[in-house]
């Protein structure tokens, strides 16, 4: 079975392939046996390779496909690799994936034949790309998946693209990730240029050889690739794509934000970990950056109306997460968290919509609220991954999160790379994170679910449980979300007995960098007990708030005695309109100015020149062309001659 | 030295003698062929069932006045059923008649009883000479300075270009199969071994598509009926010849049965095993050589038979269907036979 | 004895001087194409000399190149030459000068 | 030393036929003429050990190539030139001069060269050359295919007349 790993890429593709060929001619009915089916194929094969791969010991396994690039010394093939680190990735991107396939079978049912179909052809696509991303085996065919989930994210969230917004939102998407993404190919030159190969283990060896003959190299290459992994993880300050996102159909959404796509970047830091770790400036930039990001994006995300703004923001906060964790040398820890993100957030989106497609299509939660009774599997699938999210125990997120966060503090206070300072004001940055997720999760399931209807009586009658092919995906979700956790339970919780499966499944290829100092399992308890007691106190926040008759009482208050503090959040800190004025409209005065001076007046005055001369001499010599043939070749033959003579005597 | 001069110089002695006598035989059996075809006699009057008909034939047109038309271009006129009657006889020395290979006489060996038996190039060699073929009819077609035979000439070279592709590219087939040009291999590789031990490990079993494309390619390039389109009595009276009488006359007639007699040996070599017959292993010496020339024989009869029988039976082409045949019938058809084999090589199917 | 290569090579300069000859001289289209082959032909045949001279093969798979190129252009040179006569009813090369400035 | 005769025999044949060939007002005969030249030039192939050009040549400029300047004069009912109206007597006598001096040249320079003996053994049979075109020159091989098909779609597309 393992030989066959190319077709757990394949399967999808070849799907996509049908899809765009013949998917103007399918009806719905074949278009959802070709899409959901290449997508099951997809899990059914990971699951056999799986089950293969499960008595292997963590070895690696690399299967070469075929030749790809050989032009002198570079040589890329085009090869796949599996190991724990992409088994792991492999089993929730198939697995959600699935589930969403399944998920958009009712969603999209009210689109057209042709958008369907399109539709399914974007999202077999788009779970080639992430499983060519995931499985590649060097950089190059990482990269090609890199830039097909980029595509994919751009054609998905532009889908309605005869709405401006949405097509707008696609463009921003893939604009910006561009940017990373020429960040993360310099990192391509880059490591060729000094390793001589882009393959993972022959860079691992080399570096492992002799770590100090590439020390100056490593900073720069592993910045770069962060640059990368900020742009498609939409990090600050590349993050603004991904609330824009949200304009591609709930599905997309949740495929996005959930299990591909944005946690390319987490995979991608923790797959080059044998680089990071040799750079403490770099895991300290990662650190920084995923810190900072997730108290920015927690911060905008409680003043927003949008249900799926909220979870936008979340998503960007709870990345910040996982880069904190890389950062502070928790890889294990990272791709932990992004596979119990995997179902918690894959189950928010598919949540929110249903709640959507209950409330036909509105998705501002001021005009929601009371929905539990009315769409209780909705509420109940959604409040379990609300509890995720926020960290309570023993939710899957909870370990997670607890794990970073203690591995964060470790390291601040294990001192790791000198930058224990450092590492500690990060862990404050994430113990607030971690408290505004909470309130924020819970403002929306307050504001979505509880109170009295807000909306109009028509909708209100309109409110209804979605069907089955959108409720079991829900139902199997919150399944995952509750239980994953006790898959990567720290060693704190069990005091001690080393229970943590998750990390030693990973430790062969992104073991954990300790520190000097682990702290106490007394120390580790009360930071479990600091956390849980920050996510329960955001919570009541939010319950005090938004909750009972006192319901948006207080947060008016507070809107109407710091207006531009309020302002200021609810606007997202302006940054979007800061990009616009420091960065898009300097660009489209160049590119003005390009077509203007440079194009018109430069180059084509060049041109003109150019051929009013050409077009002289062409006056002149055209004497010489006497359009008889036979007079050429006496030209030529006298040339010749003479050229002979000329070279002989 | 001279001992290869003499064996030589008998060997094309005899085999001259040999085709230029199947030429006279060959008009008798045309003749007759076609009377019994067509339900009547045929000439019966000359010797036994008329067998001495060609010897009339040849001192009647020997003897005729041999007349030259006026505005002919004369050197040309002349040279043309020259170069046809040495065409056709200088195809003849590259094919092995029969198994001499145990046999030396006066200390030279006698191999397949080719005349050329070192030419490497084998059946190079006989395309090469063969393609040479169409200059005598479009020679005499223009040079007679007669619309008939000039429509002749251009029909023919036409014709003899295109079918010679496919012609080409089928005996290509059996040099892929037998990895080499020359001939007496070609023969060697299909004697001796059998399929299912009763099928004869002949050419024409698995290229049976190459060996239908080589005959009626073949009968293409003799310019015979259902592609004589260079004579065509009933459009352009004799064609090329129209304007030959006498000697000149009977040098196309004999170079036409002569190519008649080297296609159906080359048929017979390439696609039907040459001069081995079953059972061959048996034998040795001069009497292996006697039965395999019998062998040869038979399957050369029996060719140079279906040539008379297909000419009597099926009605001429037009020139637009002959040309679709040739361009999207045979080329097709040779080229998957070729691929076939490259194929069937590739794979093992055929040793 | 085998001859020597220069032989051979004065051999193939005449012809070619002869082709480049008719080339110059002749009027006729048909007679400039043949002109061309004679060219090409002597060119082929020093080429096979030098190879002998030096034991190589590969000056003969240049003559098997040029052997198919000229295929190829006379191909296309007689179907150029059919459509010219068909257009203004000669050949004569020095009645092409419509292109002319 | 039979060798010797024949080459310089074909030498003989093939310049004479060479000069007919170029300088015949009949169309028909200049063909045939080349037609000579080439066998002479097959032979010489031969002499020089490559037997497998020596048919090649045959088979492809007699065999297929005159022949189809032959149908072309025939069909174009072998034109001659036109007597009078020769506009360029300048041309004809350049070109003459040119020839001669070309021919005067390489004959004076090469006739003052002398070489070692040719190496030789290198036999062109159809394997040896055919292990060369399918190994060393098998992108030119593969492009001549191409560039055969060009030609055949061009010349199919210049002579096709418009329905």
């Amino acid at each position: 079975m393992l030989d066959l790993l190319w077709l757990v890429p394949a399967l999808p593709l070849a799907g996509a392939l049908v899809l765009l060929a013949g998917g103007l001619h399918f009806g719905k009915r074949t278009t959802t046996a070709v899409g959901v089916g290449s997508a099951g194929l997809a899990l059914a094969a990971v699951a056999a390779i799986l089950v293969q791969y499960a008595g292997m010991h963590g070895e690696t396994v690399a299967r070469h496909v075929f030749n790809w690039i050989s032009a002198g010394d570079v040589t890329v093939d085009f090869a796949l690799r599996l190991d724990p680190l992409s088994a792991v990735m492999l089993s929730f991107v198939t697995l959600v994936g699935f589930v969403i396939h399944v998920y958009s079978i009712g969603y999209m049912h009210t689109e057209g034949d042709r958008a369907y179909a399109r539709f399914f052809a974007y999202l077999n696509l788009f779970m080639f790309a992430m499983l060519t991303l995931v499985l590649g085996a060097n950089l190059v065919v990482m990269f090609i998946g890199w830039e097909g989930v980029g595509l994919c994210s751009y054609l998905l969230i532009g889908f309605y693209f005869d709405k401006e917004y949405c097509a707008a939102a696609g463009i921003k998407a893939f604009v910006v990730n561009r940017i990373g993404d020429f960040g993360f190919l310099l990192a391509i030159f880059w490591a060729f240029k000094v390793f001589g190969t882009v393959d993972f283990a022959g860079m691992a060896a080399a570096l492992a050889a002799d770590p100090t003959r590439y020390a100056a190299a490593v900073t720069p290459i592993a910045l770069l690739l962060f640059v990368g992994a900020v742009g498609k993880s939409a990090q600050l300050p590349l993050y603004v794509w991904l609330p824009d996102a949200m304009a591609g159909p709930t599905p997309v959404s949740a495929l996005i934000h959930a299990a591909t796509m944005v946690t390319a970047g987490v995979y991608m830091v923790v797959r080059c970990n044998f680089i990071y770790r040799l750079s403490p400036t770099a895991m300290l930039v990662v650190a920084a950056v995923g810190g900072v990001t997730a108290l920015f994006a927690a911060t905008i995300g409680i003043a927003q109306n949008d249900i799926k703004k909220v979870l936008a923001y979340s998503t960007v906060s709870q990345l910040g997460y996982m880069f904190l964790a890389a950062g502070a040398g928790a890889f294990a820890g990272g791709i932990f968290h992004v596979f119990t993100h995997a179902f918690f957030k894959a189950c928010l989106f598919l949540g929110a919509g249903s709640v959507i497609h209950a409330c036909s299509g509105e998705q501002d939660m001021r005009k929601m609220g009371g929905l539990a009774r009315k769409i209780p599997v909705t509420y109940w699938t959604f409040m379990v991954a609300t509890l995720a999210l926020c960290g309570i125990p023993p939710f899957a997120g909870f370990f997670s999160k607890d794990e970073i966060l203690g591995r964060v503090f470790a390291a601040g206070a294990g001192n790791l790379n000198g930058f224990g300072a450092s590492y500690l004001v990060l862990w404050v940055l994430g113990l607030a994170a971690a408290f505004l997720t909470a309130f924020y999760m819970f403002r929306a399931v307050y504001m979505t679910f509880h109170g009295e209807f807000r909306g109009t009586p028509e909708q209100w009658h309109h409110v209804h449980e979605s069907p089955g092919s959108m409720t079991w995906p829900l139902k199997i979700l919150a399944a995952g979300s509750a239980v994953v956790g006790l898959l990567g339970v720290g060693r704190a919780i069990t005091f001690g007995t080393d229970l943590n499966w998750f990390e030693n499944f990973l430790h062969r290829v992104a073991p954990t960098v300790e520190v000097e100092h682990a702290p106490s399992l007394g120390t580790e308890w009360v930071l479990i007990l600091i956390s849980v007691a920050v996510a329960v106190a955001g919570i009541l926040l939010a319950r005090r708030f938004y909750f009972g008759a006192e319901a948006f009482v207080a947060p008016r208050r507070i809107a109407e005695r710091a207006p531009a503090l309020y302002a200021a959040v609810a606007n997202k800190y302006y940054v979007d309109e800061a990009y616009d004025r420091a960065v898009v409209r300097p660009l489209g005065k160049l590119a003005h100015f390009s077509w203007k001076g440079i194009d018109t007046i430069a180059i084509d005055g060049t041109l003109n020149a150019s051929a009013f001369f050409t077009e002289i001499a062409g006056d002149l010599l055209r004497f010489l062309q006497t359009g008889n043939v036979r007079n050429y070749a006496l030209f030529v033959l006298g040339g010749a001659v003479a050229a002979a003579a000329w070279l002989l005597l | 030295m001279w001992a290869e001069i003499a064996v030589s110089a008998v060997k094309v002695a005899v085999i001259a003698g040999t085709v230029l006598t199947l030429v006279a035989v060959m008009e008798w059996v045309e003749r007759r062929g076609a009377a019994f075809i067509q339900d009547r006699l045929g000439p019966n009057r000359v010797g036994p069932l008329g067998l001495f008909q060609p010897i009339v034939d040849a001192v009647k047109l020997l003897f005729k006045e041999d007349l030259t038309p006026a505005n002919v271009n004369r050197g040309l006129y002349l040279l043309a059923p020259m170069i046809s009657v040495s065409v056709a006889l200088l195809t003849f020395i590259v094919i092995p008649f029969g198994a001499g290979k145990d046999i030396t006489v006066f200390g030279v060996p006698l191999g397949g009883i080719e005349v050329a038996p070192d030419l490497g190039v084998g059946v190079l060699f006989l395309l090469a000479i063969g393609s040479l073929g169409v200059y005598g009819i479009v020679l005499a077609g223009w040079s007679s300075n007669n619309k008939y035979s000039l429509l002749g000439g251009l029909r023919s070279s036409a014709q003899l270009i295109s079918y010679e592709l496919s012609m080409t590219l089928a005996v290509l087939g059996v040099l892929l199969a037998t990895g080499s040009l020359r001939l007496d291999a070609v023969v060697a590789r299909q004697g001796g071994q059998f399929w299912l031990g009763v099928i004869p490990q002949w050419n024409v079993v698995p290229q049976i598509l190459g060996c239908i494309v080589f005959v009626v390619a073949v009968f293409a390039e003799t310019n015979r009926l259902p592609f004589d389109l260079a004579e065509a009595e009933t459009e352009l009276v004799a064609g090329y010849h129209v304007e030959y009488s006498s000697m000149k006359f009977a040098a196309f007639l004999m170079s036409e049965y002569m190519n008649m007699v080297t296609a159906s040996a080359l048929i017979v070599t390439l696609f039907f095993g040459g001069w081995t017959f079953p059972g061959m292993g048996r034998f040795s010496g001069w009497p292996l050589l006697a039965l395999s020339l019998v062998a040869f024989g038979i399957k050369l009869a029996f060719f140079l038979w279906l040539f008379v029988w297909v000419r009597w039976s099926l009605p001429r082409f037009r020139y637009d269907q002959l040309m679709r045949l040739g361009w999207k019938g045979l080329l097709p058809l040779a080229t998957l036979n070729l691929v076939w084999v490259g194929v069937a090589m590739a794979m093992g199917w055929i040793r | 004895m085998t001859v020597p290569t220069t032989h051979f090579v004065i051999f193939a300069a005449l012809l070619f001087a002869i082709g480049a000859a008719g080339v110059l001289v002749r009027r006729s289209g048909i007679s400039i194409l043949l002109g061309i082959e004679l060219m090409l032909n002597a060119a082929n045949l020093a080429l096979v000399a030098f190879g002998r001279q030096h034991g190589q093969l590969d000056a003969q798979v240049f003559v098997f190149f040029v052997m198919a190129v000229a295929a190829a252009e006379v191909a296309v040179g007689l179907a150029l030459l059919v459509a010219i006569f068909r257009k203004q009813r000669s050949i004569d090369v020095d009645r092409l000068n419509v292109m002319r400035w | 030393m039979m060798g010797t005769a024949v080459f310089y025999l074909v030498a003989v044949v093939g310049v004479v036929s060479a000069l007919v060939a170029v300088s015949h007002k009949n169309p028909v005969v200049n063909v045939l003429s080349l037609v000579v030249t080439l066998f002479c030039i097959a032979v010489s192939y031969a002499l020089l050990g490559a037997e497998f050009l020596a048919a090649a040549q045959i088979l492809v400029y007699a065999g297929a190539i005159l022949v189809l300047f032959l149908f072309v004069v025939m069909l174009l009912g072998a034109p001659e030139e036109p007597p009078v109206g020769e506009r360029r007597p300048f041309q004809r006598v350049a070109g003459l001069a040119l020839a001669g001096i070309a021919a005067a040249g390489s004959i004076a320079v090469l006739a003052g060269i002398r070489v070692a003996a040719p190496a030789g053994a290198a036999q062109g049979t159809a394997e040896a050359l055919g292990r060369l075109l399918v190994g060393p020159y098998l992108f030119a091989f593969e492009f001549i295919s191409v560039l055969l098909l060009a030609a055949m779609v061009g010349a199919l597309m210049l002579v096709k007349r418009k329905h």
